[in-house]
């Protein structure tokens, strides 16, 4: 359970290019389920998902995470939070380059001081439920766009995160491969996680795994529907 | 194999060498080198040496304990004739001394 | 446990990181390699020589008297000898016959050495190694000497001394007194100076002071004050190299500052990535730790055997030239191996300390990444 | 001055270490100032990432302290022998007057850089950081001390003159000059004894006492300070004359020698550990008023408790050893 209110975020404040990115966003997203937030870019999607996933402070307004609040935690244990609850996936998989698949996979779980074998136990598994597992010795750059997607999403869930969250994640990918992706998405809401997705992609939004969607323009929430 | 495990296998082998270096072959050189030693100390005792054979370019830099105290310009540390033990030596302490 | 495994995860990823790079990162390494090698040579080669010089001299005679007039050295009449002895405490009093030759072909320096008890007789020398590799010509044995009066005086190697105590010998030539003092016209009364030994080492400072009272412009010199200048001499040396040196080590700081400051974009942009996957700041400083300390241990490790193999095994050659002086006449000789924990932790302190310092802040800048920057720039 | 590597590197160190608390310290001095825990403001997420920085630096200057004190007493001890009458290290560090000041307060300094990370440690456990401002203001005291004793170390340094050859008439060496010979004033070796395994054992007693009930920590903190002065005294006393095996020879700084396989280092890291984290349960102890801190307070305490005790304990069995399997016996000096 994810409870927003009266979040705001400026950027830059006091200044000549201060940029108000949210205003006032009031949000409360149940366990579960796939939340789909819709808009032009420079709407706040994104905003709004690295303020949701502890990645930034709101300027105003109160975060709740089950109840806990979240808003004002120091960095070193916002990341503890972020670590545990979320898993990331970015638009351009922003991979590291160099690195092979299995260690891309494995990053996030470096810090948490779990034991080296057992991460890769959990990364193989994850790799060979994702079906790219034949990749898993080869250089991330040597990849094609769907195999890093993939492996981006084996590197959300290393660390089997409640909550994963994705930014535009089709932007760089074809229909087919698109909705590989839903179907990937749809698995993991029936194992119960809670997904955010930021996308302007109809594909997304008017899929029937998705259970919510929220508009916004110009950092405010204009709509809510649910499809189902 | 973890790359942390290379490394830090490489990282033990050369402490053992290090190790081995620096407190083992010197006890099996040891008596070679005793050997030298006895020698040498043999001639200083037996011709009364006070100095090493180290710094022989000027009569006066052989001896350094023995210095007689003649030759030119050999009080200044930047001596030119003596460039490199004369400037390298330490100067005397009455010409430090001067110095604030 | 759960410490040590995160500790291990984080070098694994940094050791994936310089890896990737190893061009660069091996340039930096060789680099570094080089100048704790150098220091390191630096020292160990001074503090074996000050160990040698004092274990050499510990069977020196306790004291040297000699004749000051005037503030010169002057030679030093036999007659004092009796007074010097009569002393309380003195063992024994040596005349010592001795002196330098000067050498115009090769421009060298010898030390001459008059005895009374030579045993090969008045034609004859015994010398040490370096006169038999610098003296030029030796032939059929002989050495052909100047004498005071400007005639020739050739004379028989009979003997030389053994190549082991080249340290203390090398320029050595030995013949009886009445040769020397035919060579350099030293007159009979007369001898260099006195050797003394003395009953009670520790008695020394109060039998010197007796014999300055004894002999008009005595200056005698203790053996415990040789070894001390000696010791200070090659503290004195090895310093100045480090100064001399220091340049070079300011100058690798600046290029590992300008490394740890200077990250490519393509770095700058994989510490975003970490932030944003989940990495802390404390993450990353502990994974930039990770980087310098494998690089510091890689390069000190190398730095270190390298030295010790340079100094001990080949004599230092890259720069005993510039520690023992520009004597033609080298004295060749092998250090005993040794080298105590002060040494290294003196040299860790030279570079490793330095290099870690200076990297602290640029570290720390590029860890404080904010983790939001790398969905920004989606 | 005598220009040695040694002292080069110490020299070195101490600048670099001086200047970095300073700048730690300027930095202190702003967070102090504008610390607001429950502001955004792009201000107080500036000096939260500053917290980082200070912390690693000091991180480094509490490695660099433990390193420099063993340092700097062996490098006395390497330049006795350009001293007349100096027989070691404690000979060479009273040629003049900075010498023992500065042993002393790089050995305090290096206390209290220790505790300022056992504090740093306990801030950082809980998410409001309660310490934060008497931390610094902590922070600020250790850099001014850090910033005397690179100047006393300095002074130390420079005013050192070796005795060696040098003038042309005369005696070399001058009668009037006073030796250095530098002997430490030792406590009578039985009730020392004594004294010191009492004191040992006491302090094991409150500390199994407060492991137990988390109560009675200041009386740990307390016994574990009065053991670390009594240790220092115990060394002199009687603990290195055994490693010696010689009655007359107090000094606390030979047995860091190979001769003694270099035994002291174990010694004396034992005693600093025992120290630190003893002195670091009662300062945590002061703290725990502090409301979040009522959780994380006292399981650090007890870590702490702990080692110290293992660090007492293990100081106490490298000096009971030798009066074991040695034959040479104290008793009547």
């Amino acid at each position: 359970m994810i409870e927003l209110s009266q979040v705001s975020k400026v950027f830059n404040p006091g200044r000549h290019n201060a940029f108000t990115a949210l205003h006032g966003i009031d949000l409360s997203i149940k366990t579960g389920g796939v939340t789909v937030f819709k808009g032009p870019s420079g709407s706040g999607k994104t905003t709004l998902l690295s303020v949701i996933g502890c990645m930034a402070r709101p300027t105003t307004g109160r975060i709740f995470l089950d109840g806990t609040e979240i808003t004002g935690l120091p960095e070193r244990f916002a990341t503890l939070t972020r670590r545990q609850t979320f898993g990331f996936i970015f638009q351009n998989y922003n991979l590291i380059r160099g690195l092979t698949v299995l260690e891309n996979t494995m990053i996030p779980a470096y810090p948490t001081g779990r034991n080296y074998q057992e991460i890769r136990q959990r990364a193989l598994e994850l790799l060979e439920k994702l079906k790219i597992e034949s990749k898993v010795p080869m250089k991330v750059e040597h990849l094609s766009g769907g195999e890093q997607q993939r492996t981006a999403i084996a590197r959300a869930l290393i660390n089997d995160p409640a909550v994963v969250i994705a930014d535009e994640p089709t932007a760089h990918l074809d229909t087919e491969l698109s909705m590989e992706l839903l179907e990937i998405v749809n698995d993991l809401k029936n194992e119960g996680k809670t997904i955010l997705v930021a996308s302007h992609d109809p594909l997304i939004f008017e899929s029937t795994a998705v259970d919510r969607v929220v508009s916004l323009r110009d950092g405010k929430m204009i709509d809510q529907e649910t499809p189902r | 194999m973890r790359r942390s495990s290379i490394y830090l296998g490489f990282s033990l082998s050369c402490l053992v060498a290090l190790g081995f270096l620096c407190f083992i072959y010197p006890h099996l050189s040891a008596e070679q080198y005793d050997r030298v030693l006895a020698e040498q100390k043999r001639v200083v005792r037996d011709l009364q040496l006070t100095d090493l054979c180290l710094f022989s370019e000027a009569r006066y830099t052989r001896n350094l304990s023995q210095a007689d105290w003649h030759a030119p310009f050999q009080d200044n540390p930047m001596a030119f004739d003596t460039f490199p033990s004369g400037s390298l030596v330490r100067p005397t302490v009455l010409l430090a001394d001067d110095t604030p | 446990m759960k410490w040590l495994d995160r500790q291990r995860c984080l070098m694994d990823f940094t050791l994936s990181c310089v890896w990737r790079r190893k061009g660069k990162n091996l340039g930096f390494l060789l680099v570094y390699t080089l100048i704790i090698f150098v220091v390191c040579s630096v020292i160990f080669f001074s503090n074996a020589l000050r160990r040698q010089a004092d274990a050499v001299l510990h069977d020196a005679p306790e004291m040297i008297v000699q004749k000051m007039m005037a503030g010169r050295q002057e030679l030093m009449p036999l007659a004092h000898q009796e007074d010097i002895a009569s002393i309380r405490g003195v063992r024994s009093v040596e005349p010592r016959v001795w002196g330098y030759y000067f050498h115009p072909a090769t421009q060298t320096n010898y030390t001459l050495i008059g005895r009374k008890d030579f045993r090969h007789g008045d034609d004859a020398v015994e010398v040490g190694q370096g006169v038999l590799r610098t003296w030029g010509a030796v032939q059929e044995d002989k050495l052909y000497f100047r004498m005071v009066d400007g005639k020739a005086l050739d004379l028989k190697i009979a003997a030389t001394f053994s190549a082991a105590t080249d340290l203390v010998s090398a320029d050595l030539i030995m013949m009886s007194q009445a040769t020397f003092r035919r060579l350099t016209g030293m007159p009979d009364q007369f001898a260099t100076d006195f050797s003394v030994r003395v009953r009670n080492p520790q008695e020394c400072t109060t039998i010197a002071e007796k014999i300055t009272g004894i002999v008009p412009g005595a200056r005698p010199i203790l053996r415990e004050e040789i070894v001390r200048t000696y010791s200070a001499l090659f503290n004195w040396r090895s310093g100045y190299m480090i100064v001399i040196l220091s340049a070079a080590i300011l100058a690798f700081c600046i290029s590992a500052w300008d490394k740890a400051t200077g990250l490519s974009a393509e770095e700058k942009a994989e510490i975003g990535i970490l932030k944003g996957v989940g990495w802390g700041t404390s993450d990353i400083l502990g994974m930039k730790f990770w980087e310098g300390m494998t690089v510091s241990l890689a390069a000190f490790f190398a730095g270190v055997i390298g030295a010790y193999i340079h100094v001990f095994f080949f004599s230092a050659p890259f720069f005993e030239h510039a520690l023992k002086g520009w004597s033609i006449l080298y004295p060749s000789f092998r250090l005993r191996p040794e080298v105590n924990l002060f040494e290294l932790a003196v040299l860790f302190f030279l570079t490793v300390v330095p290099y870690t310092f200076i990297t602290i802040i640029p570290i720390w800048r590029v860890s404080v990444t904010d983790p939001d920057l790398v969905m920004r720039q989606g | 001055m005598i220009l040695s590597p040694a002292i080069i590197a110490l020299e070195a160190g101490a600048v670099l270490a001086a200047g970095y608390a300073a700048y730690a310290s300027a930095m202190a001095m702003q967070i102090i100032q504008g610390w607001d825990i429950a502001s955004g403001s792009e201000q107080q997420l500036l000096l939260e990432k500053k917290t980082y920085l200070i912390s690693t630096i000091f991180a480094w200057l509490m490695a660099y302290q433990i390193i420099s004190l063993f340092l700097f007493s062996y490098t006395a001890e390497n330049l006795h022998d350009l001293f007349v009458g100096a027989m070691c290290a404690a000979g060479s560090l009273n040629v003049n007057d900075y010498g023992y000041p500065t042993l002393v307060l790089k050995a305090f300094n290096c206390l209290l850089c220790g505790i300022w990370l056992i504090v740093n440690r306990t801030d950082n456990s809980v998410a409001d950081y309660p310490l934060i401002k008497p931390k610094y203001k902590l922070l600020i005291g250790i850099a001014v001390l850090l910033l005397i004793e690179a100047i006393f170390q300095t002074t130390y340094f420079v005013q050192m003159k070796a005795d060696v050859i040098t003038s042309c008439c005369g005696m070399l060496f001058s009668e009037t000059e006073e030796t250095v010979a530098g002997g430490l004033a030792a406590l009578p070796s039985y009730p020392t004894k004594v004294i010191f395994y009492l004191s040992v054992l006491i302090t094991l007693r409150v500390g199994i006492h407060h492991y137990r009930t988390g109560r009675a920590a200041l009386v740990y903190s307390l016994s574990a300070a009065w053991l670390l002065i009594l240790s220092i005294a115990a060394v002199i006393s009687f603990i290195a004359p055994h490693f010696y095996e010689l009655p007359g020879h107090h000094c606390p700084f030979c047995i860091l020698q190979r001769e003694y396989h270099y035994i002291g280092y174990p010694l004396y890291l034992a005693l600093f550990t025992g120290g630190i984290a003893g002195l670091g349960v009662g300062v945590i102890d002061r703290f725990k008023g502090s409301p979040s801190l009522h959780a994380a307070g006292p399981l650090l305490q007890k870590h702490l408790c702990l080692l110290s005790m293992i660090g007492y304990m293990l100081f106490a069995v490298i000096s009971v050893y030798p009066m074991i399997f040695s034959d040479f016996r104290l008793e009547g000096y």
